[in-house]
């Protein structure tokens, strides 16, 4: 709950630090509080998602969000075809990336078999893989993420 | 009977195919586009699989993607809805060979009745009643000036994978008919990828009638009787109803008859609806056969009581209709409006956006299939359907009192819709007397 | 036939109404409390008067102000929906001798068979089955030791006046018949504002069966078979059904014909229903008889196809029935589940508040009442039933089926209701199996 | 819920740290409140109307709000029950009152017939009418105002 003696410190806060924005963001609730150039801070405080508004669907089981954590600076390369993951380019072979390698733009990362047909898919970007979100043979949706990278 | 099944579509047809799958204990598997993630068809489904973006040809008619997501999905088989993919024989092909059942009819019938051209030569052998004009295709202008002056003018010109008024041109003499051959063609074969045309009699002041029939893999076809769609905008469907209120019990019985016959002859099973026109002298001329369930199919279920979809998954299935011809009879009179994202008053412009307030109309005979909810955003990439209203009542007139009742009750904002033009329609003294033809809403309402 | 009518009652059945007298077109005039300014059957009617403040006693129930309502809109009759004023015969009397007709029956029929001691009279001189029991009612504690020894432990003490449970008791003894008797006499007299009671035999692991029947004013009286409430909780009826799936053909004719003679002796027009206990030796017992308009009418709608308020309202201009017993048929079978505003999984306390999220069932098979839509706040001040959900089906597997497709597809929020209860009856073996009784909500399903 | 109090608390914030609009929105009620070029603060307080929330429904016919023009100073008269409206105790007597005229509180402004019983109707304040907004037969609603007084 964000209520008045929150907001309060907050401007109290922001006064004796001579902060410009805070941004708070609690369980749906927002405040946003900003002190312009002349010192005036301006509070904005929105409740939930209004009502019958578009809310957050709960996703079903394989319809994940495209991008699961993009607020931590990383940058998801998607897939660009519904179909099966596979990490290796044959299941002896050694994986196309792995957790803490660096890639180049164009940089094969793994294969996308839809309909009998093996696809490369090669990142776009450069950078460190972080994370490897998807296993071996798991059905990939357009559009998901497979893989992280620090650019 | 299939454990999980996809559905490659969206919207209202999608939501109304999940709707059985979930009443006959199957699993259903969504696909849908970037554009649909919040749609209806997307959550309800108990799972949903992210196809492509919001363009159709690189989703909802991406044919790898659709088959790929049915492998990861490990479905049985794969409905179409309309639209979209549903007659492609292609599509059901490789669902087919990738063991994957496609729920509609055998890819042969499909060719042989989608193809104009061909099924006008099947209908003519089995006595199946068309209209003066060439046997199959036209091969040069010299021919269709023939034929033309043997039928005598006006004389339509048709493609023969057209559909929706495209690649169609009347033609009231030689020198129309010479210009509408190569502009006939030409948008055919923009429009599907194939200029062949044919050229028939025109049929003036007809009313559209057709016939739904349904068969099984064993060779039963059985007909659910007539619908009535008479009432169009530049070949785009209105007002559909069941029956049709020009029909008396003889006409009605030969055209059932005779699209059961065609049917027969193909070798059709699942839903398929046989369209006519029928002229001023009564007569019925075969139109084209729709090889896919319709757009209009629930006024035919609420005046027979059953329900279609169910019956093409049983049908795909390789179950037989468990219902003869003498147990299936007309009960009532059912309507259907098609509401569409569109406003009447700015010459039907397309008025995507998001649904702010959406009430729907309830209460006795009154049935409502939508993908829609209050909050919902109409995507600007797909056809501008919203909603089907359909009403059931004892009588026609208590149905288009319903149907007056039931519209007044809608309220959707803030973007556009065809309510208002539906509402017109049920006021008309011409359609209240069933006094009307194909071209009746551009001609007698002043709506182009 | 009127050109007006005025709805003495709020929520879904004004709505319901105000829908039927639309297609009959008949204007229509709501009357509402200040708490139902926005209310869905305020902004429907095409007149809508403010007789109040929240209190029902002051709005709802003021007679005044609904009589002066009236006759400032200068309507030609009241219908009364159900609870309120429904079966009140002194409104029905004061409208009459105001030269409003009351939509329902004479004055004189509601009271013979609204008071439980003169209908159980009315009864036994008919032949209709009634429990063993006194014959009128109670005069004194010896009496009522008497009879009771004489039919035998364990009986039942019920207010002449009564319903919805309230001063009814189950004595076991002596003991417990003494103290019974003076308690439901009090709370009789709170409830009704009479204490008049009497006793019958207790009917254990009873089904609650009832008859639809309708008169018109030339005598005619027919019976719309039967609907099986068994699925109660604390005498509050959680779903309503049409046919029972416990009567067989035999029984069925039995009961329905001894409604329809109960209603001929008391000279019955109008919408009526003659309420039995069915006990495990499968005889029926007489409960009571409501004088009215009951809330579960769709289902009996959905199977006989007729629609029994524009009967009603035809009955009360004093049209004859138009339909012979014969005509009237059942077909398939329907369910309705009642949508209360309360919380199941905290002892069903209410839960008024603003509907934030609104989302309808739809699709075949399914009808919807309701006064609800986005952003209705439901008020605390009356009656927690927010809709109800009927489905119709051609079997009983195929209504509960369809039932939990439409339950799983509501969606409200904020407030919580019934739908999760309503969930679970429907998953429940026994009530799919048929193998309940009135008890059973509470005693089997630990619902209390 | 946005209640005076919050709203008292806000303004008082405002003033102490010289803050010149507080946008607050809970639950579909919003308040902005500006402090103008060293002004007083004006708060503006609105309830949900926000899309799908429960929109000002067109008023049918004879369903006219209670009081129609609040923001004058003025003060209605209403109407404590559903019937007929009567300016006058009998057709050819003198109206029991008229625009400009000065009432005491408790004073009769008019009959109401319901059901044939004629209830004189006062008026719990004193002041000037400056309105009289039915006419004489006209049926009314409960809560309907009937005349308006400047108090």
């Amino acid at each position: 709950m964000i209520d008045l003696k929150t907001i309060k410190s907050l401007i109290k806060m922001m006064v004796d630090h001579d902060l410009t924005e805070v941004d708070l963001e609690d369980q749906g609730e927002k405040v946003r509080i900003r002190r312009g150039g002349g010192g005036q801070p301006v509070a904005h405080h929105a409740a939930p998602p209004v009502a019958p508004a578009p809310v957050a669907v709960p996703a079903p089981s394989s319809a994940q969000p495209a991008v699961p954590e993009a607020d931590e600076g990383l940058v998801p390369v998607p897939s660009p075809m519904v179909g099966t993951y596979y990490a290796s380019p044959s299941p002896d072979a050694a994986p196309f990336v792995k957790v803490g390698q660096t890639i180049e733009p164009g940089q094969v990362v793994c294969i996308i078999e839809a309909m009998k047909v093996f696809n490369e898919i090669k990142s776009e970007i450069g950078g460190v893989v972080e994370k490897i979100l998807v296993s071996n043979g798991q059905g990939v949706e357009f559009g998901q993420a497979l893989i992280m990278v620090r650019p | 009977m299939f454990n999980r099944i996809l559905i490659a579509n969206r919207g209202e047809i999608a939501v109304r195919i999940i709707r059985a799958a979930r009443e006959m204990g199957i699993e259903t598997v969504a696909v849908y586009s970037t554009a649909d993630r919040d749609s209806l068809h997307t959550r309800m489904a108990d799972h949903a699989i992210c196809i492509g973006p919001p363009a159709a040809s690189e989703s909802y008619l991406n044919i790898p993607a659709i088959i790929s997501a049915a492998e990861v999905a490990n479905v049985q088989a794969i409905h179409p809805g309309y639209g979209f993919l549903a007659e492609n024989s292609h599509f059901a092909d490789i669902c087919r060979s990738c063991n994957i059942e496609f729920i509609g009819p055998s890819v042969d019938a499909m060719r042989k009745l989608g193809d104009k051209v061909s099924c006008r030569e099947i209908a003519l052998a089995g006595k199946v009643p068309t209209s003066p004009g060439s046997k199959g295709k036209i091969e040069n202008e010299e021919q269709a000036l023939k034929i033309a002056r043997e039928i005598g003018y006006p004389v339509m010109i048709k493609a023969a994978a057209g559909g929706g008024g495209r690649g169609m041109r009347i033609a009231q003499n030689d020198i129309s008919l010479r210009s509408g051959l190569s502009s006939a063609m030409a948008e055919a074969k923009g429009a599907f990828g194939d200029s062949t045309v044919y050229v028939e009699k025109y049929i003036s002041n007809a009313r559209h009638i057709e016939v739904q029939i349904f068969g099984d893999q064993e060779g039963n076809v059985l007909h659910l009787f007539e619908r009535d769609c008479t009432m169009q905008r530049r070949h785009q469907k209105l007002i559909e109803e069941s029956p049709s209120p020009v029909l008396d019990d003889e006409s009605r019985k030969r055209v059932c008859q005779s699209a059961v016959r065609l049917a027969r002859a193909a070798g059709y099973f699942s839903a398929g609806t046989v369209e006519f026109l029928m002229g001023e002298d009564k007569q019925f001329y075969l139109m084209e056969v729709n090889t896919r369930l319709q757009v209009e199919h629930p006024v035919t279920e609420m005046v027979t009581g059953l329900d279609l979809v169910k019956m093409q998954i049983r049908v795909a299935a390789g179950l037989p209709l468990d219902i003869t011809q003498k147990q299936i009879t007309q009960r009532g009179h059912a309507i259907e409006a098609r509401i569409n994202a569109e406003d009447p008053a700015n010459r039907f412009a397309p008025s995507p956006g998001t649904i702010q307030r959406w009430e729907l109309p309830g209460g006795p005979g009154v049935r409502v299939d939508t993908h829609c909810t209050a909050g919902y955003r109409v995507p600007p990439n797909y056809d501008s359907m919203i909603a089907k209203l359909i009403v059931h009542q004892p009588t026609r007139e208590e149905a288009i009192t319903t149907m007056q009742r039931a519209l007044s009750e809608f309220r959707i904002e803030p973007i556009k819709t065809t309510v208002p033009l539906q509402q017109d329609i049920m006021r008309n003294a011409d359609f209240r007397q069933s006094n009307v033809h194909i071209h009746f809403v551009e001609k007698n309402m002043g709506i182009g």
